[in-house]
This record gives structure tokens, C-alpha cells and sequence, in this order.
């Protein structure tokens, strides 16, 4: 596997997010990240792979301008961000990241205030507030719940109205940490459902997991952080690569690691995504 | 999770299998004798100790520890200048005046008493908490026939504090992800909602604690074993005959 | 405002943890028959404690250009009773010498005395007397009192250990109240408003989480969150 | 499939830990569990699966003696569970549960000092407390964190920790919590290879998750939690059973969703659980 080498060729199109040689860390500690470079074209769903504690959160957290990078820059439509807080506040209407445990995002008792609290934030007039909650809930299907205390919804409502509360800001770019952390598999259903009418509406949507299967069914791009430092490719060839998973204390997915142990090699275009996937191609 | 520098110092540090009570007998001796002397050179002289001991001893991270002596400056220095000065008639002895305001010797020399007696008191005080957990001051206080309920009040507190400062810090920042800092009235809104939802989780965690702990046993207090770490009577012995030569050089210089 | 280890004269030093001692020992006193009568409480108390400790750590929106922390013990009086905070205080206030170097182990009695004890006795003394005026009139009067009775008696007691040589105390005091005034009357003010909003988001939560919490300290029912 | 009948073809030692058509519920709801009855033989690993909320929770609860079920019974080898203090203390040296998150069940700082709650509570002497709490730590594979503030440990590590904490009451039965939850491929082998170690000393485990894939490459026997009942059988036959995981809101796991795509039957006895075993009974 190669990098991908922006800055030898470039895109035509700057990528609507990204980070280039970013170092970031903490006070006191070492880098989490050690110089690293990653794309988001727009419309491509990138799903950031790592083990825990490997600086995936690290990374959301720049993009998202809510942690400043020691050296390096993130750019928004090749733009570098700036962190002072005009330049900031405007980042934070077009890139919004949504934290693995929704009760870090819920401050409010009751869903539809929690999601009105960025746009009533922005200034927006009243009209225009309850216009983007009801879209939010409606995009994130948890219109039904609008009236509900945030307290009595299961994990998984818990999740989408988070989701929600990120997308009334309408974002260009929604980053979600862990999204299917704790959720069982309807849950995890809804939740890609409700992603893909986002993306539907034009919403680019990144993905930190560890769930490499998850990663596979649902990627177009995938991104290893690994030693501090990340590895962006197409798919197929990040989740074949066994010692850059090994490396990164990951697994291949399944179809990956049975056709390998078939001795066949995976399709890079057109990859196996699913069960039926995999068996129409063994038949 | 949340991390406090002076915290992973004292987890860290060479002296931690050291026992609480030598450690506790230094660092109070000295600090008792920095509040208690009125000799400038003792007081040097302890916050040295204190120092060499910190960082040759116990191999404290340096900036760890100078970070302890400095997070009370903004106060000293500002007490210590509203000691130097007097407001009135300060025209007898003064060494500096403008209109009522005035320095005079007197002043000037309680505020600079002042100033190393906060110094030298600080870094004894320093020393004692970047060599020793809360956990093993909280245990010791068990030992000194502390109530139960209060020692265990105290050891959740501490273990409790950190995830809750977590909560808090992420709260916070996924409240400022939405613009809850970006004007004065957002921003008082938004942190009083962060005090509710961090005593809302707090009282979660307690509830959902009491579960786990009923699991395991409870019953009613929170003992433990403590680790056995044996008295050293060698660190004691020095650390007496050091405290009593400043303590007499105190009273005698 | 925590006075700083070594700051005070030893004698006054003595005199004040001498004064702080009985409050604490009710406030222990009162923690183990709540322990007694219900061993779960030791958790509710140490999330309280913690709770404490985080608010007083919270960075608040610049007041008057320098960055500075609420006290946490006025919220804390109305939500767990005066006795109980007298306790939770001091602990919270050992372990803020012992974590952050604010305050210290000498001057851990006059802390106690300014933060743990005068602040939440003051503090929820107005808000009981305010009973019948709207909640959030008696928070913010509560908070707010009890964060300039702390500042108060801290002023008060700086000024008892130095004295001015010309103006003697009430120049003193007149200076330390002045030189702190510019941070801590804001900030007393600001810390009134937060009161405010988390005890009324408090009560919109009304979950399950909630329940006992007010009860806590309280040997009668009907305590403020859930009054 | 059809129910394990116990009643009717009791086995010949009784279940190291049953539940005897258990009714379970919460003060002001309705019935989380009805009529639930579930078998734990010694040795055997049982996986209890079931979406989020399904009461999979509220059933180990019942089983460890935290929840008193409003009718029916748990027994253990074959005895009631009586819920009083004496008998319930006993109990909980017999069956330990471990909670979802570590940190509801880590109370002090120091991890050595939280491992020997238990013991202690037992009343044990000193020595015997020492011994234990060594003897927990090298199970679970952390006697090097023994002297690390629980703060300064990652999730996995805590995790760890709170096993740590049940394993030094040296229980026959250990009930765990969705035990895999948050962590990632690494974190996941390191309990495993922990819990087996575990068996080897002749622990019985007992593993409650949504994820059926860890269920099918880990279990000998599957309990589904689905509209408050249970339902046990061997593995093969509830993961191949469609509909039943179907309204218990789950998936089968890859290797049986494969093989059916392929029109191919799973072997009961001898079901592929790897992807080596997938590919050898493929090529």
C-alpha cells in the first residue's frame, strides 16, 4: 500500500476536509499524532479504523476544530482553519463531530430543546429553530420522540437524537466517534439508515470504529491510524493489507479473511460487501 | 480519562513504596517548620530540602513541581504586595510613596517574611503531594481512627472526581462544538447546564456504584487491604535528626 | 479565593482550625448517621463531594480579563444542606491543596472556615429566608451571598493576620476587600446566574438519578431540588 | 426448535446455576421477564443473547441475587436461592456478575486495593486477601497494573480490573455483562484468552452480548432473549434459527448467513467457526 500523496496529485476539486501533517497531543505526554495527513472528498464515506487509545478521537477532535493541532493544519475546502473564535465558529457549521457516549451530547431534559441548543446558539430566529429541529428529528427518524424526556429513550434513541442535535447545525461534514459502540445490531440498522437520507441530503459522513466488518460494508475509503501516524486508501486495499491491520491490532473483515484462506484474491472495484456478496461470488 | 499532573506524579513517583507515615513526617515537619520560623536563613533551607528531596529523591518530574510552587503565585505576590503597602499618613520611614500610599522597611520586610514563608511552605507541602496518592493519605487518615463514612466519602470523592472531570471537560466541549461559548448569555446558559448534567451523572454513577458494590460483598464501609509498606527506619532516623538540627537552628539562629 | 499554604502566621493558622474544627465534626457527625441509617448514601455523598470539586474547577467565561473558578459551595448548600457541605468542603478543599496547590494544609482551617462553613451557612441562609420568593430570585440571592461571605471573611481574615501599621484592621481590610473586589463581585455575581440555570435545569430533569439527592443531607423532607 | 424441556428430561447432575420460570420487573413497569427458566451446566459456556433492553441484564441480575425475581426461582446445584442475608452473602461468593461498565463497579483509586474489596468483605485474613487478589490479577493478565491509579488505565485495562474484582471471590459461576462492549480486537482477545484461563481453574462462564459473531465463535450453548422468555439450546441450533433472531431483533452470524446463501446445511455438531474452518468445509 501507498500513501496517497496530495500534494503530488492534487485533486481537482479540494477535499471538503482534511488534515495535513497534523502533530497533535497533550500536556504533559507525547504526540498522539505524529504528522498526519488524511482526505475527505466530498460525497466519499471515509471510515477512520484504529484501535482504542490509537488517536482516532485525537483526530476527529482537530478536524472538528475542538483540539488544536501543535503543528500542521486542517483545511476546509483546501482553506486552513484558523483558531480564533470567528474562524472557528464558522468551522463549526460545517464540520460537526458527534461523541461516542450521547449523554456527553444531551445537556437537555427533553429531545426537542437538546437539538434546538446549536441553532438557537446561531442566533437563528424562533421560525427557523423549530424548521431545522423538526428536520433533524425527522432526518435522524426520532421525530417520534421529540416530546420525550432524554432520560427515558433507550441507548440507541439516545444516539440518534445526539446525531440530531449535531445535524440541526447542518453540517457539510459529520464526524461520528464510535457511532455503533453499544448498539446492537437494529440499532446499528437504524443508524446507518438514518446516515444514508443525510447523505441523501448532501452531508459527507466520516466514521471512527474499531468494527472492521462494519468498516467494510459500509466504506468507500478507509483510513488506518496506526503508530501515530494514518494510511488512507480505497477499501479493499487498506482491509487486505494483514500486517498494517496487524499493525494497528486489527483483523481483516470476514470475506476477507475467508477468501484468503480460499487462496483468492478480492475484487479492489468491486469488493464483497455482503454474505450473498460472497456467495454469489463462490458459486 | 481526566489526568491532574501532580496526581500522576505522586503514582509515579520513586517514593511511592515508601510508607505514608515517613513520607508524612518529613514533609509536615518541614512545613511546620517553615510556617513556625522567623529565620530567613531556616526558611531557605527548607525549601531546599524540600526541593532536593522532590526531584533527587523521588525523581518528581521538575516541571511538575514547579508548577505546584507557581499555581499559588497570582495570590501570593498580590497578598504579599497589599502587605508591603500602607494607606494613610506614610510619610515616617517610608522607603517608596505616592500620596497615602506607601512602603515603608517595616512593611516591605513582613511582605518578603511573607513571601518565603509561602515558598517554603508550599514546596514542603508540594512535596508530600507529589510523592504520595490522595488513596494513601485517605487510608492513613483510617489509621488516625478517622470515622469509616467519612474516610469512604473521601475515597470516592477522589475516585469519582476524575470521571466526572472527564464528563465535564467532554460535556464542554461538545457544548462549544454547537456555539454554546460564543456570547456571554450562551455561555453562562450552557455552563449551567454542564453543573447539571455532571450532578446528574454524578448521582447516576453513585446509584449504579451502590449496585456493583452490593455484588461484591458491601457491607456498609468501604475497606480494603492496604498494601503492606514497612516503616524504614533508616529515612525515619534522618528525617528526625534533619527536622530537630532546623528546628534548633531555629530557635538558637 | 483559597489562601495560600504558608500564608497566614501559624497563630492565626492554629486559631482558625481550631474555629473550622466544630463545623466539621458536626458535618462528620452528621455524614455517619446519614451512613448508618442508609450505607448507600457514602456513594451519593462521594458523587457529591466530587461534583463539588469539579464545579470549583470549572473554568468560568472571563470575568474582567483574568480566567477564575466558581466556588461550588453555594450550589452545594442549597443541594445538600450546610452540615453536609461543612464535611464535603473541607475534603474537597484537602484535596484541592493536595491535586492543584490552591489553598493548603495550614491554611486548610481558615479555608474551611471562609468556604466550607461561612459561605454555605450565609449562602443558604438567604435562600431559606427567600422561600417565598421565586426559586430562581431565592438561587440566585443564595449563591451569590455566599460567594461574597466567603470573599468577606477571607478579606476579613487576611487583614486579622496583617494588619495595616497606619490604618490598622479596617485599612487592611479595606485593601485586601479592594485588591480582590475586581474579580470575586463579578464572579459572585456570574457564579448567582450559573446557580440559577443548574438548579433549573436540575429540576427539568426530575430522572430517576435525582431521587434521594436532595435528601442527602437533609433530615427533613422537602428539600430544594425537589421542593 | 423447540424448548429445553428440563422438567421433563432432568439431567443427571443438576445445573451449577439454573433459573426456574423466573418473572422479573421493576417497580411501576410491567414484567421485564416472564416465566423464564435457564440452564447453566458446569463447564459449559452459554452465551445469553438479545437486543438492547430485551432484559438480558435483568436476568444476570437474577442469577447473581441483586434482583429478587417477583416469582419463580434460581436454584444452584439444584438448591433455591433464598434472598436472605446470610444466604444471599453465600450465594455471591458461588456467583459473581460483572457489569457493563468497569467503572460501576471500581470504587478506589488504587487497583490492588479495589481487587481486595471482596475478600475482605469475606472477612478473610490478610494473607489469604494477599493471595487472592495475586492470584485474580495474573488471571486476568494485569498483576503489572497493580500498582496504577484505575484513572490512569484504559478501558480494556479497567475492564480487566473490574473481572479482576469478581474473579478474587473466587466464584464457580461468573456472569458478565456484555463483556466485549467498547472493546477493540486486541482488547477482546485479551479477555478471552483471560476467561480461559479462568475455565481452566474451573470457572463456568456465562457471557451476555448482542454481538452474535462473538457468540458463535465463542459459545457452546446460546440462551435468546426475545418478548420476555428465553429460549436455550445449543449453539448451531438457535444461529441458524432466522426467525427467532430475526424477532429477537438480530442476524445470524456470518458463517451461517454464507452457508445459507449457499444453500449449504450447518453441522450441529461440528459448526465452522473460523474462517479457516468456513473455507476448509468450502473447498
Amino acid at each position: 500500500m501507498t500513501h496517497r500523496l496530495t500534494r503530488h496529485e492534487p485533486p481537482a476539486v479540494p477535499a471538503v476536509l482534511a488534515a495535513a501533517g497534523v502533530h497533535a497531543g497533550y500536556p504533559g505526554g507525547p504526540d498522539v499524532l505524529d504528522c498526519v495527513s488524511l482526505e475527505v472528498a466530498r460525497g466519499r464515506r471515509v471510515a477512520l479504523l484504529g484501535a482504542n487509545g490509537s488517536g482516532k478521537t485525537t483526530l476527529l477532535r482537530c478536524l472538528s476544530g475542538a483540539h488544536r493541532p501543535g503543528a500542521g493544519e486542517v483545511l476546509v475546502d483546501g482553506r486552513p482553519l484558523r483558531h480564533r473564535s470567528g474562524a472557528l465558529g464558522e468551522h463549526r457549521q460545517r464540520v460537526q463531530l458527534v461523541l461516542q457516549d450521547p449523554d456527553d451530547q444531551l445537556f437537555s431534559a427533553d429531545v426537542r430543546r437538546d437539538v434546538s441548543f446549536g441553532p438557537v446558539n446561531l442566533g437563528l430566529p424562533d421560525a427557523q429553530v423549530r424548521t431545522r429541529v423538526e428536520e433533524a428529528l425527522t432526518a435522524l427518524g426520532v421525530a417520534h420522540l421529540a416530546d420525550r424526556a432524554v432520560h427515558q429513550l433507550s441507548y440507541g434513541q439516545r444516539k440518534r437524537v445526539a446525531v440530531a442535535g449535531a445535524v440541526a447545525m447542518r453540517p457539510e461534514v459529520l464526524l461520528l466517534d464510535e457511532p455503533t459502540a453499544g448498539l446492537d445490531p437494529r440499532g446499528v440498522g437504524e443508524l446507518l439508515a438514518a446516515l444514508e437520507r443525510l447523505e441523501g441530503l448532501g452531508t459527507t459522513v466520516v466514521m471512527a470504529t474499531h468494527d472492521v466488518d462494519l468498516a467494510w460494508s459500509w466504506a468507500d475509503e478507509v483510513a488506518v491510524v496506526v503508530d501515530r501516524v494514518v494510511r488512507q486508501d480505497v477499501l479493499v486495499k487498506v482491509l487486505t493489507d494483514t500486517d498494517l491491520l496487524r499493525s494497528a491490532g486489527l483483523t481483516p473483515p470476514w470475506p476477507v479473511r475467508l477468501l484468503r484462506a480460499l487462496g483468492r484474491e478480492v475484487d479492489v472495484l468491486d469488493p464483497p460487501r455482503t454474505a450473498a456478496d460472497v456467495a454469489a461470488l463462490l458459486a | 480519562m481526566a489526568r491532574l499532573a501532580v496526581d500522576d506524579a505522586a503514582w509515579a513517583s520513586r517514593w511511592r513504596s515508601r510508607s505514608t507515615e515517613e513520607k508524612a513526617l518529613l514533609a509536615l515537619g518541614l512545613l511546620l517548620i517553615a510556617v513556625t520560623t522567623g529565620s530567613a536563613p531556616v526558611v531557605t533551607a527548607v525549601a531546599l530540602l524540600a526541593v532536593g528531596c522532590a526531584l533527587a529523591g523521588a525523581r518528581v518530574p521538575w516541571r511538575t513541581y514547579l508548577r505546584v510552587l507557581l499555581a499559588p503565585a497570582a495570590f501570593v505576590l498580590l497578598g504579599a504586595a497589599s502587605v508591603a503597602v500602607t494607606v494613610g499618613d506614610g510619610s515616617t520611614g517610608a522607603v517608596w510613596s505616592a500620596g497615602p500610599v506607601a512602603v515603608t522597611d517595616e512593611t516591605l520586610g513582613r511582605a518578603l517574611h511573607v513571601l518565603g514563608r509561602s515558598l517554603a511552605a508550599t514546596s514542603a507541602m508540594a512535596l508530600l503531594a507529589t510523592t504520595t496518592p490522595v488513596v494513601d493519605l485517605v487510608a492513613g487518615l483510617r489509621r488516625l481512627r478517622v470515622p469509616d463514612a467519612v474516610v469512604d466519602v473521601a475515597e470516592l470523592t477522589y475516585r469519582m472526581l476524575f470521571l466526572l472531570l472527564d464528563t465535564a471537560a467532554t460535556v464542554r466541549e461538545a457544548q462549544a462544538a454547537r456555539l454554546g461559548y460564543s456570547g456571554g448569555p450562551a455561555a453562562r446558559r450552557s455552563l449551567g447546564m454542564l453543573g447539571s448534567v455532571v450532578l446528574v451523572r454524578a448521582a447516576g454513577r453513585a446509584r449504579r456504584l451502590e449496585a456493583g458494590l452490593a455484588g461484591r460483598g458491601s457491607s456498609g464501609t468501604l475497606r480494603t487491604l492496604a498494601p503492606a509498606r514497612p516503616v524504614s527506619w533508616t529515612f525515619v532516623t534522618l528525617s528526625v535528626t534533619v527536622l530537630a538540627a532546623l528546628a534548633a537552628w531555629s530557635v538558637t539562629g | 479565593m483559597h489562601i495560600a499554604e504558608g500564608f497566614l502566621p501559624p497563630l492565626h493558622a492554629a486559631a482558625w482550625t481550631v474555629i473550622a474544627a466544630p463545623f466539621v465534626v458536626h458535618g462528620a457527625r452528621e455524614v455517619g448517621r446519614v451512613a448508618r441509617e442508609r450505607p448507600e448514601a457514602r456513594l451519593l455523598l462521594g458523587a457529591a463531594g466530587a461534583f463539588t470539586f469539579v464545579l470549583s474547577a470549572l473554568k468560568l467565561p472571563s470575568v474582567t480579563g483574568s480566567s477564575s473558578h466558581p466556588t461550588g459551595t453555594g450550589v452545594g448548600a442549597i443541594v445538600f444542606r450546610p452540615p453536609v457541605m461543612a464535611l464535603l468542603g473541607s475534603v474537597v478543599l484537602l484535596f484541592q491543596a493536595l491535586l492543584l496547590a490552591h489553598g493548603g494544609i495550614t491554611t486548610l482551617g481558615a479555608n474551611v472556615f471562609s468556604m466550607a462553613v461561612v459561605g454555605p451557612w450565609a449562602g443558604y441562609g438567604c435562600y431559606r429566608l427567600l422561600r417565598r420568593a421565586p426559586l430562581a430570585v431565592a438561587v440566585f440571592v443564595g449563591v451569590a451571598v455566599a460567594d461574597l461571605a466567603t470573599y468577606v471573611t477571607t478579606a476579613a481574615q487576611l487583614a486579622l493576620a496583617f494588619p495595616d501599621p497606619v490604618s490598622g484592621l479596617l485599612g487592611a481590610f479595606a485593601r485586601f476587600f479592594g485588591i480582590f473586589a475586581v474579580t470575586q463581585v463579578p464572579l459572585a455575581v456570574v457564579e448567582g446566574i450559573l446557580g440559577v440555570v443548574l438548579v433549573r435545569a436540575l429540576h427539568s430533569w426530575a430522572g430517576p438519578e435525582l431521587e434521594g439527592l436532595g435528601r442527602v443531607g437533609a433530615r427533613e423532607e422537602g428539600v430544594s431540588v425537589d421542593a
